[in-house]
């Protein structure tokens, strides 16, 4: 392989011809919402053999430290963990790819795992107002009383399949699409947090 | 409408799909009849009152479930998981 | 009473006093040699048909509620004979012709109206197939054009040429399509049926039909037993109920399917026009209001009103097509009851049981059929065979293969 | 006692002169705040009103009632009501591309600039040329078209219907896009209070002292409800002050949402209601950044139905003329806008509560004319009250007709003797009992029941955890709404796990509910209206009864009663007792209608939200778009994709000629095709061969690890569903492609198969479809060009990498990929795929390494043009109509294994020899240009139907050919290789003599593919 070409191989961000950093929508105040771009951060899909969920616990925690949540959690500890995403199925998650790389090793014979780090494009939405924005497209109730940090939905937004994650009680979502979807995703995002005003942000590159 | 989930909680009816009903069952193996599978592919009781049927959520979590509904009313009195129903059904089979 | 300009003017000088009801409210006599269960626009189409083409005039429509208070009474009023498949053109073309002459057939104004039908394609494979269906109709002597971009916008200007997701790329019209005012369809050969002395019994719900030696001999109803000689069933939502009295199960599932209409404006669109993009169709009625319809809510019902969901899907197609829409408000939505077949596609044919017809599995596509259904429904009943233009909608078809399925959507009624 | 500003003549009146501004504002009082002096225009003319006033409000504080024609005969009409049951003022708001027709003048907020035009009207509204249908009424009654208009047929488009059309219709829709947005919102309660009068405002309040999620909705600006438009007392306070103080309390708790400006529409299944927020409509225009209106999708656990009453009006002659209005709307101007409607006030009532009209008049500085009550025994104090102000009173009388044009001028009184007299009075109130607004509550099918203790229509059982409280309920007394609005939130809040708690209700005065109804007048002079909006008159209710139309759906669809913009919410009843009296039937023997929703007219823009426009739908977008893009590409729409059709180059002259060279340079040179959009199924587990066998219709029990192989999958009913490929990596894992088109449609029916049918297969399915970037490179130096990016360490040589293999690989230094030697183009090409986000810089890569060897990137036309000169079947054959037989795959399909669709396929009707079957068509004439659809006809037949033989389903240019060539369905095809034939394509003007041929026009051995 000659030089020139091997310069090339650089990974392109879901978000790239999309997202532009900076301040956006209502002008006036703080920005009611944050959008920051999670780029680079490992994903997997795990779903478990028949029989095999008690084997899958055991192995996730003796090997990773990682609770495998119920329907409806996310067990995440440091955006490092499994989201559950159907049944017998889990999303697993890491702050990069690399970090995930063992994982179809690790679980051979108890549970199928497919990459999924380019499958969906990744935005943390947090400030004020990220309830209000998510509420606009989510018809999951979001509120705190039906909703709270360590909980997980897959569900739609604006006709796009999304899976969300509640991190923390500010509250802060992560929020994933499909990747093939990200502009249009972006489309109905920022016209929804538009009225409060938002702050796009590249997430920490790993 | 709103269809309860097992796996996710209550949803819009937006989220899922409808297929039909449940209560046919697939002659399966290379011994079912052409009249068998004539029924089970096109003769619907269509009833005017409770009806098992199938929904998948694909908006959600990719399930497919046996939802019993009132076509009259629309009122729903159980949501199960479809495949819990199935190997239900094929224990019973075995049994 | 004989309706025309003459007797109307004739009337108003009289204070409208001498017009006596449009059909008689008739008491059920004890036996007929044909009971036709449902007084929709098809049942009563049908007896009228019987009366008129076979002299068969011992008929009574037997209707649970009022006539015309089903399907005939809640559709999109569209008409049109664009079918691409050779099982339906000629029925759908038989049906186009009776529509052109109905008004003056029945003396009754339906306002048969032949704007056009316009449906329009935004691929080329969706213009392929199209074309196909268009040569079809040329084929069998029926009127079709195939639009470019340009002669689209001479038709509607009005909708997104610039900004759309889905660009239109062009049309195919039927220009004999058009509209019917949908009650006036019912009341008319009900008035036209009653004139050769069919009997209209209404609030007269069938709640058994009774067979002896493989036969049918009667119907139980709430209005006590009537004995017939042949009964059809023409009670398109509740096929599968009836069918059930006689412990038939029918390729049929209910389903509800949402119509629309806007507040009354003054004229916008002077044709019917379907998006190919999307859920949405429409047309402008006589008194002003845009009616429009998309979807079937998808799941078996019989309640007669959808959801939301279906809902914003009709009106996220209207806005896409025809984005000057944003502020004509929406006065009313309601559902009607299909019955959706396994393949799209109607049944009107004798039964296993002697003596016992079925005219049903209309999808959503029954209205237009209405002339037709009749016409080969008495046909079907009075001489125990198929007219040649519906010969393909047979009951059987679904065994033998020989399926009519326009969409290729196969045996999933809510996809047809 | 306040007076009024300026007293005028009649005269006076009827110049509405606009310079002499708000002349019937009454000095002090109501709720507009009079430091905030609006303009607006009505009709081109100026006019001024205050902020808090709506639209009618404003125009009558200038003497305005004539706002509107009617919509046959073109009659005057005027203001009827103070809400948004309004049948008559009906006006266009704003104009240019915000026009908005059919505008209820009673509830369009007042805003600075508002500009309004009259409706239905040429040339003016005072002056309308089609008033002179006015005078044809006698011709037009309910009906009189389905017996006219036939002869001869052919005038009913070209002259009949246009006329008529022209002549109906209401306003004008604006002829441009709607510039405004729309948002939408979720919201979930555990109760939802609907209303916010006296028994919501009470409801909200006792549920969100509960703790309980509460939503309260109103369609008003201002919560309050009645408590607006009456001088009533609650407790110590005025009710406006108590509606102030609770909304207070409301705002002080977390957790009570107040939407105003929101009509509740619908009410949908399972708890399910949708309302509409009028965001910015009382504003010029909508702020940055904010929508429009917003709709709210709320679902609650519990619903307390609050939405108060509707007045009634009487039928009599006139019933229409401007001027004559609802009492409670005349007290709603009087008290909460500081309004009087006229100068002479009288005052028609079938209630005590009309008598309010006579007080509030008074305290006004208004002059009550005569009060006119059609019973027989009135409160004296009432009648007292009345006369001494020098007010003419009649009881068990009734007003009979009206005088007057454009403007009411007297009303024709009829008392218990028969005798008739004329009273001068500028302004009528008419008062005939009030209907519960049982709409809500029949959306879900329910029929409200008759309740003779009030003479309406009151709501049934309630569905799906909705109750009713107060005036919905047909409880009227302020002290019952309050009762009854927090006995129901109680309740609701202790469903939804609070505790049920009751606070004191506020004392409230003794009032006097009790009423006999009118239902039309028995002298009537003159047109006696039923349903202003549709000008349905009780003579028409009659002759719909001579006729036969009956039932209430006969009588409402042969008349048009109550298919008005309004739903006849003042008039369903009134057509209802009518029939009820012709038929000597009891009211609800009659029937009830059945109200749809939505409960007043929604905006489209509002139910549609942000899909509209690019975001109609989701717009997908491929790895390699932005070089695409870059690279001057012409996209195409496919499905939800947007993928690169073709990629033009200067010089070149049109579609065709870039479409040929990218072909030409895929056949002798190398290409490269984003084929991203197909479906990638990952398939894994320890019986995933066994539900591959049951799930595919061809055999794939010997397909070894490393290779791959065309998959074909059939529907249940034998129909061919799609067809892709499945490549075995591992001993139990496979990944399979589904078509671009099909791709969502397989995956759902896969996991249909593996839960539901055969549950007991442990399988594990994962879509991968949008992890991998996928491209296709084909031609002869696709090899040499994946050299120059597949690691060294990979032999991808023929003999170590032959057609239909696949492996695990990496490009770039060790960058995960995938390749499979498969090909759709009939040359050797491969397709090699790595995770998303290195999609671009690969597709970069092998354009860099490809440069060499000639590369070009070619799009879905030349993909197209490619697989039909193979004769490969696509989207256009795989239509859902054919069988793997009609796509020449007969012969493919397993023999030992049971598969979905193995027994339908077999019937009689899918195995006819005659069935149209896949074969390759070319022009005779080698310059003719083939188009997809014609039919095929034999040379010699006269078109009809009988003759049709098949179509044609693709068509291309074939610059391997140099001519354009076809595939299609053509019966017995097959058979006839060689035989001449018609296309026929009437639609567009064409009809020629094609050959039949074999499908495959490039390469029939498959040579190129194995090299």
């Amino acid at each position: 392989m000659s030089e020139a070409i091997a310069s090339m191989w650089a990974p392109r961000s879901a978000w790239a011809g999309y997202a532009k950093p900076g301040r956006h929508g209502r002008t006036q105040g703080e920005a009611g919402v944050r959008l920051t771009l999670r780029d680079g951060i490992g994903l997997a899909t795990v779903i478990v053999a028949d029989g095999q969920t008690d084997a899958l616990r055991a192995l996730v925690s003796e090997r990773y430290g990682w609770t495998l949540p119920e329907p409806g959690r996310a067990q995440l500890f440091r955006d490092r963990g499994l989201v559950w995403s159907a049944p017998g199925q889990w999303l697993a998650v890491a702050e990069t790819r690399e970090a995930l790389r063992d994982l179809p090793q690790a679980f051979r014979g108890v549970a199928a795992v497919t990459d999924q780090s380019d499958g969906r494009a990744v935005v943390r939405v947090s400030g004020r107002n990220a309830r209000t924005v998510l509420e606009k497209g989510v018809a999951v109730d979001l509120h705190p009383r039906a909703f709270q940090a360590g909980q997980t939905a897959a569900t739609s937004i604006a006709h796009i399949g999304a899976q969300l994650w509640q991190l923390d009680d500010v509250p802060t979502y992560d929020v994933a699409v499909a990747r093939s979807f990200a502009g249009s995703f972006w489309s109905w995002l920022t016209e929804a947090a538009a009225e409060f005003g938002y702050e796009v942000e590249q997430g920490p590159a790993h | 409408m709103r269809i309860r989930c097992p796996h996710c909680g209550e949803r819009d009816n937006g989220e899922f799909s409808y297929l039909g009903d449940a209560t046919v069952v697939r002659p399966d193996g290379m011994n079912a009849s052409a009249e068998a599978m004539h029924d089970y592919v096109y003769l619907r009781d269509n009833p005017a009152g409770l009806h098992r049927e199938l929904w998948y959520h694909g908006a959600g979590c990719r399930s497919w479930l046996v939802v019993t509904r009132d076509t009259r009313t629309h009122e729903i009195r159980d949501v199960s998981s479809a495949r819990d129903v199935a190997l239900a059904r094929h224990t019973g089979d075995a049994a | 009473m004989r309706y025309s300009l003459f007797s109307v003017l004739g009337q108003a000088l009289r204070g409208q006093k001498d017009w006596k009801p449009q059909w008689r409210d008739a008491v059920p006599r004890t036996e007929y040699d044909v009971v036709i269960i449902g007084g929709g626009g098809h049942g009563l189409a049908t007896a009228y048909y019987l009366a008129k083409e076979h002299g068969i005039t011992n008929v009574a429509v037997l209707e649970k509620n009022v006539i015309g208070s089903g399907n005939v009474g809640r559709n999109t009023t569209i008409i049109r004979s664009n079918y691409g498949l050779p099982g339906n053109i000629p029925f759908y073309e038989h049906s186009m012709k009776l529509w052109e002459g109905l008004e003056q057939d029945i003396n009754y104004n339906a306002m048969v109206s032949q704007r056009g039908v316009l449906n329009l394609f935004h691929s080329d494979g969706q213009r392929d197939a199209y074309a196909r269906r268009g040569n079809a109709m040329r084929l069998a002597g029926i009127d079709a054009e195939l639009l470019d971009r340009e002669q689209v916008r001479q038709m509607v200007p009005f909708i997104d040429f610039d900004n759309a997701r889905f660009p239109v790329k062009g049309g195919l019209v039927q220009r004999r399509g058009g509209t019917v005012r949908h009650d006036a369809v019912a009341w008319g050969y009900a008035r036209a049926a009653d004139e050769r002395g069919v009997d209209i019994v209404q609030n007269c719900a069938v709640t058994g039909i009774a067979r002896e030696n493989g036969r049918v001999v009667g119907v139980e109803t709430s209005r006590g037993f009537i004995r017939a000689k042949k009964i059809g069933i023409s009670v398109a939502g509740s096929s599968s109920l009836l069918a059930s009295m006689v412990d038939m199960r029918l390729p049929i599932e209910s389903h509800v399917l949402q119509a629309f209409v806007s507040e009354g404006l003054k004229p916008l669109i002077d044709c019917v026009m379907t998006f190919g993009a999307g859920h949405f169709y429409v047309s402008q009625s006589d008194k002003g209001g845009l009616v429009f319809g998309g979807d079937i809510d998808g799941y078996n019902s019989y309640a007669q009103r959808g959801n939301l969901a279906t809902i914003e899907d009709v009106m996220e197609g209207g806005m896409a097509l025809w984005p000057g829409l944003g502020r004509v408000r929406l006065l009313r939505h309601w559902g009607g009851i299909m019955d959706m077949s396994m393949d799209g596609s109607p049944i009107i044919d004798r039964t296993d049981i002697g003596g016992l017809y079925l005219n049903a599995g209309w999808c959503y596509g029954g209205f237009k059929a209405t002339p037709a259904a009749g016409f080969c429904f008495a046909h079907t009943i009075a001489r125990d065979e198929p007219h040649p233009v519906s010969a393909a909608y047979r009951l059987d078809r679904f065994a033998t293969g020989h399926l009519i399925d326009e969409k290729g959507m196969g045996a999933q009624p809510n996809l047809h | 006692m306040t007076t009024m500003t300026l007293r005028r003549s009649d005269a006076d009146i009827a110049a509405e002169t606009p310079e002499r501004s708000q002349a019937y504002r009454v000095a002090r009082g109501g709720l507009v705040d009079r430091r905030k002096l609006l303009d607006f225009s009505f009709d081109g003319t100026s006019y001024k009103g205050f902020q808090g006033d709506t639209l009618a409000s404003a125009l009558l504080a200038n003497g305005v009632h004539l706002v509107g024609r009617s919509f046959k005969y073109h009659r005057p009409r005027g203001i009827l009501s103070a809400g948004s049951e309004e049948p008559n003022a009906i006006v266009e708001l704003r104009s240019g591309a915000r026009r908005e027709p059919n505008t209820r003048a009673t509830v369009a907020e007042l805003y600075a600039g508002l500009e309004a035009n009259s409706q239905n009207r040429w040339p003016s509204l005072a002056f309308d040329a089609l008033g002179i249908n006015a005078l044809a009424a006698p011709i037009f009654a309910a009906g009189f078209y389905y017996k006219t208009f036939m002869w001869p047929a052919s005038f009913w488009e070209k002259l009949y219907e246009p006329m008529i059309r022209r002549a109906a219709g209401l306003g004008r829709a604006a002829n441009a896009p709607d510039p405004d947005t729309y948002d939408r919102m979720h919201a979930h309660c555990d109760v939802l209070v609907i209303g916010g009068g006296p028994a919501g405002l009470s409801a909200a309040l006792t549920a969100g002292r509960a703790g309980a999620r509460v939503i309260l909705v109103d369609e008003d600006f201002k919560l309050g409800g009645c408590l607006l438009a009456e001088n009533q007392w609650i407790g110590s306070q005025a009710g406006v002050e108590w509606a102030a103080a609770a909304l207070d309390e409301l705002i002080s708790l977390p957790e009570v949402r107040i939407l105003t400006r929101t009509t509740l529409f619908g009410v949908y299944d399972h708890g399910s209601y949708g309302a509409v927020e009028r965001v910015s409509d009382h504003l010029p225009v909508p702020g940055a950044h904010a929508p429009r209106q917003r709709l709210w999708r709320i679902t609650a656990k519990r619903a307390v139905l609050a939405a108060g009453a509707i007045e009634r009006p009487h039928v009599f002659g006139g019933n229409d003329r401007p001027g004559v209005m609802l009492a409670g709307a005349v007290r709603a101007y009087i008290n909460r806008y500081g309004v009087l409607p006229g100068h002479k006030i009288a005052v028609v009532t079938s209630s005590d509560d009309g008598w309010r009209t006579v007080t509030d008049v008074l305290a006004a500085g208004g002059q009550i004319a005569a009060v006119i009550d059609t019973r027989r025994s009135v409160p004296h104090e009432l009648r007292r009250a009345a006369e001494s102000a020098g007010a003419t009173v009649v009881t068990d009388g009734y007003v009979a007709g009206t005088r007057g044009h454009l403007r009411l001028k007297a009303i024709e009184v009829v008392d218990s003797y028969g005798s008739a007299q004329t009273i001068a009075c500028d302004c009528l109130a008419m008062a005939n009992g009030w209907n519960p607004i049982v709409h809500l509550d029949s959306h879900l099918s329910r029929k409200p029941v008759w309740n003779e203790d009030i003479h309406a229509f009151v709501p049934a059982a309630m569905p799906q955890g909705m109750v009713a409280a107060g005036a919905a309920a047909g409880r009227f007394t302020l002290a019952e709404c309050l009762a009854t609005g927090a006995e129901a939130a109680a309740d609701a809040a202790q469903h939804c796990g609070f505790e049920r708690k009751l606070y004191p209700v506020p004392g409230t005065e003794p009032e006097s509910t009790g009423y006999t109804p009118l239902w039309r007048s028995p002298r009537i002079k003159g047109k006696a209206f039923v349903d202003f909006q549709n000008d349905v008159a009780a003579s028409d209710v009659e002759l719909a009864h001579r006729e036969g139309f009956r039932a209430v759906e006969h009588l409402k669809r042969y008349t048009t009663l109550g298919m008005a913009t309004d739903q006849g919410k003042t008039s369903n009843l009134a057509g209802l007792s009518i029939m009820a009296e012709l038929t000597g039937q009891a009211i609800p023997s009659v029937g009830t209608t059945v109200f749809r929703p939505p409960f007043t007219p929604v905006a489209l823009g509002a139910l549609a939200g942000h899909h509209r426009g690019k975001d109609f739908r989701a717009t997908r977008h491929v790895p390699s778009h932005a070089w695409c893009e870059e690279n001057g590409a012409v996209f195409v729409e496919t499905g939800l994709w947007l993928r690169p059709a073709y990629f033009p180059r200067a010089g070149e002259k049109d579609w065709l000629e870039s479409v040929n060279r990218e072909v030409n340079t895929v056949r002798s040179k190398v290409g490269i095709c984003d084929v991203t959009t197909l479906g990638k199924i990952d398939i894994q587990g320890r019986d995933a061969l066994a539900y591959l066998e049951k799930f595919t219709a061809n055999p794939f029990g010997s397909l070894p690890v490393g290779k791959a192989r065309y998959a074909i999958l059939l529907r249940e009913d034998g129909i061919v569903l799609d067809d892709g490929t499945i490549a075995r990596l591992g001993e139990n894992h496979y990944v399979m492609t589904a078509s671009t088109a099909n791709a969502a449609k397989v995956m759902q029916h896969m996991e249909f198969c593996r839960q539901w049918l055969w549950p007991e297969f442990d399988v594990q399915i994962a879509s991968i479809s949008e992890q991998w970037a996928q491209y296709a490179v084909a031609g002869p130096k696709a090899r040499d060009t994946l050299r120059g990016v597949v690691d060294p360490e990979f032999d991808i040589s023929n003999e170590a990498f032959p057609f239909l293999a696949s492996a695990n690989i990496t490009v770039g230094g060790g960058i995960p990929a995938r390749l499979f030697r498969i090909s759709f183009s009939g040359e050797l090409a491969y397709e090699i795929a790595v995770p998303a986000a290195y999609g671009d810089a690969l597709w970069r890569a092998i354009m860099q390494s490809g440069t060499p060897h000639g590369i070009t990137p070619y799009g879905s036309e030349a993909l197209s043009v490619m697989r039909i000169e193979k004769g490969h079947a696509a989207g256009a054959e795989i239509n859902g109509m054919t069988t793997a037989a009609d796509i020449g795959l007969g012969g493919m399909l397993a023999k030992k294994k049971d598969y979905i669709g193995r027994l339908m396929k077999d019937r009689p009707g899918l195995t006819e020899p005659d069935r149209p079957t896949l074969v390759g068509v070319r022009p005779v004439d080698r310059s003719k240009r083939l188009r997809a659809g014609a039919h095929i006809i034999a040379l010699d037949a006269t078109p009809s139907l009988e003759a049709d033989q098949g179509f044609l389903s693709s068509v291309a240019y074939s610059p391997s050919n140099g001519h354009w060539i076809g595939i299609g369905f053509i019966s017995r095809g097959p058979q006839r290789i060689g035989e001449h034939v018609r296309a026929y394509d009437p639609v567009r003007g064409e009809d020629f003599e094609v050959e039949i041929c074999s499908a495959v026009f490039v390469d029939p051995e498959g040579s190129k593919m194995h090299v």
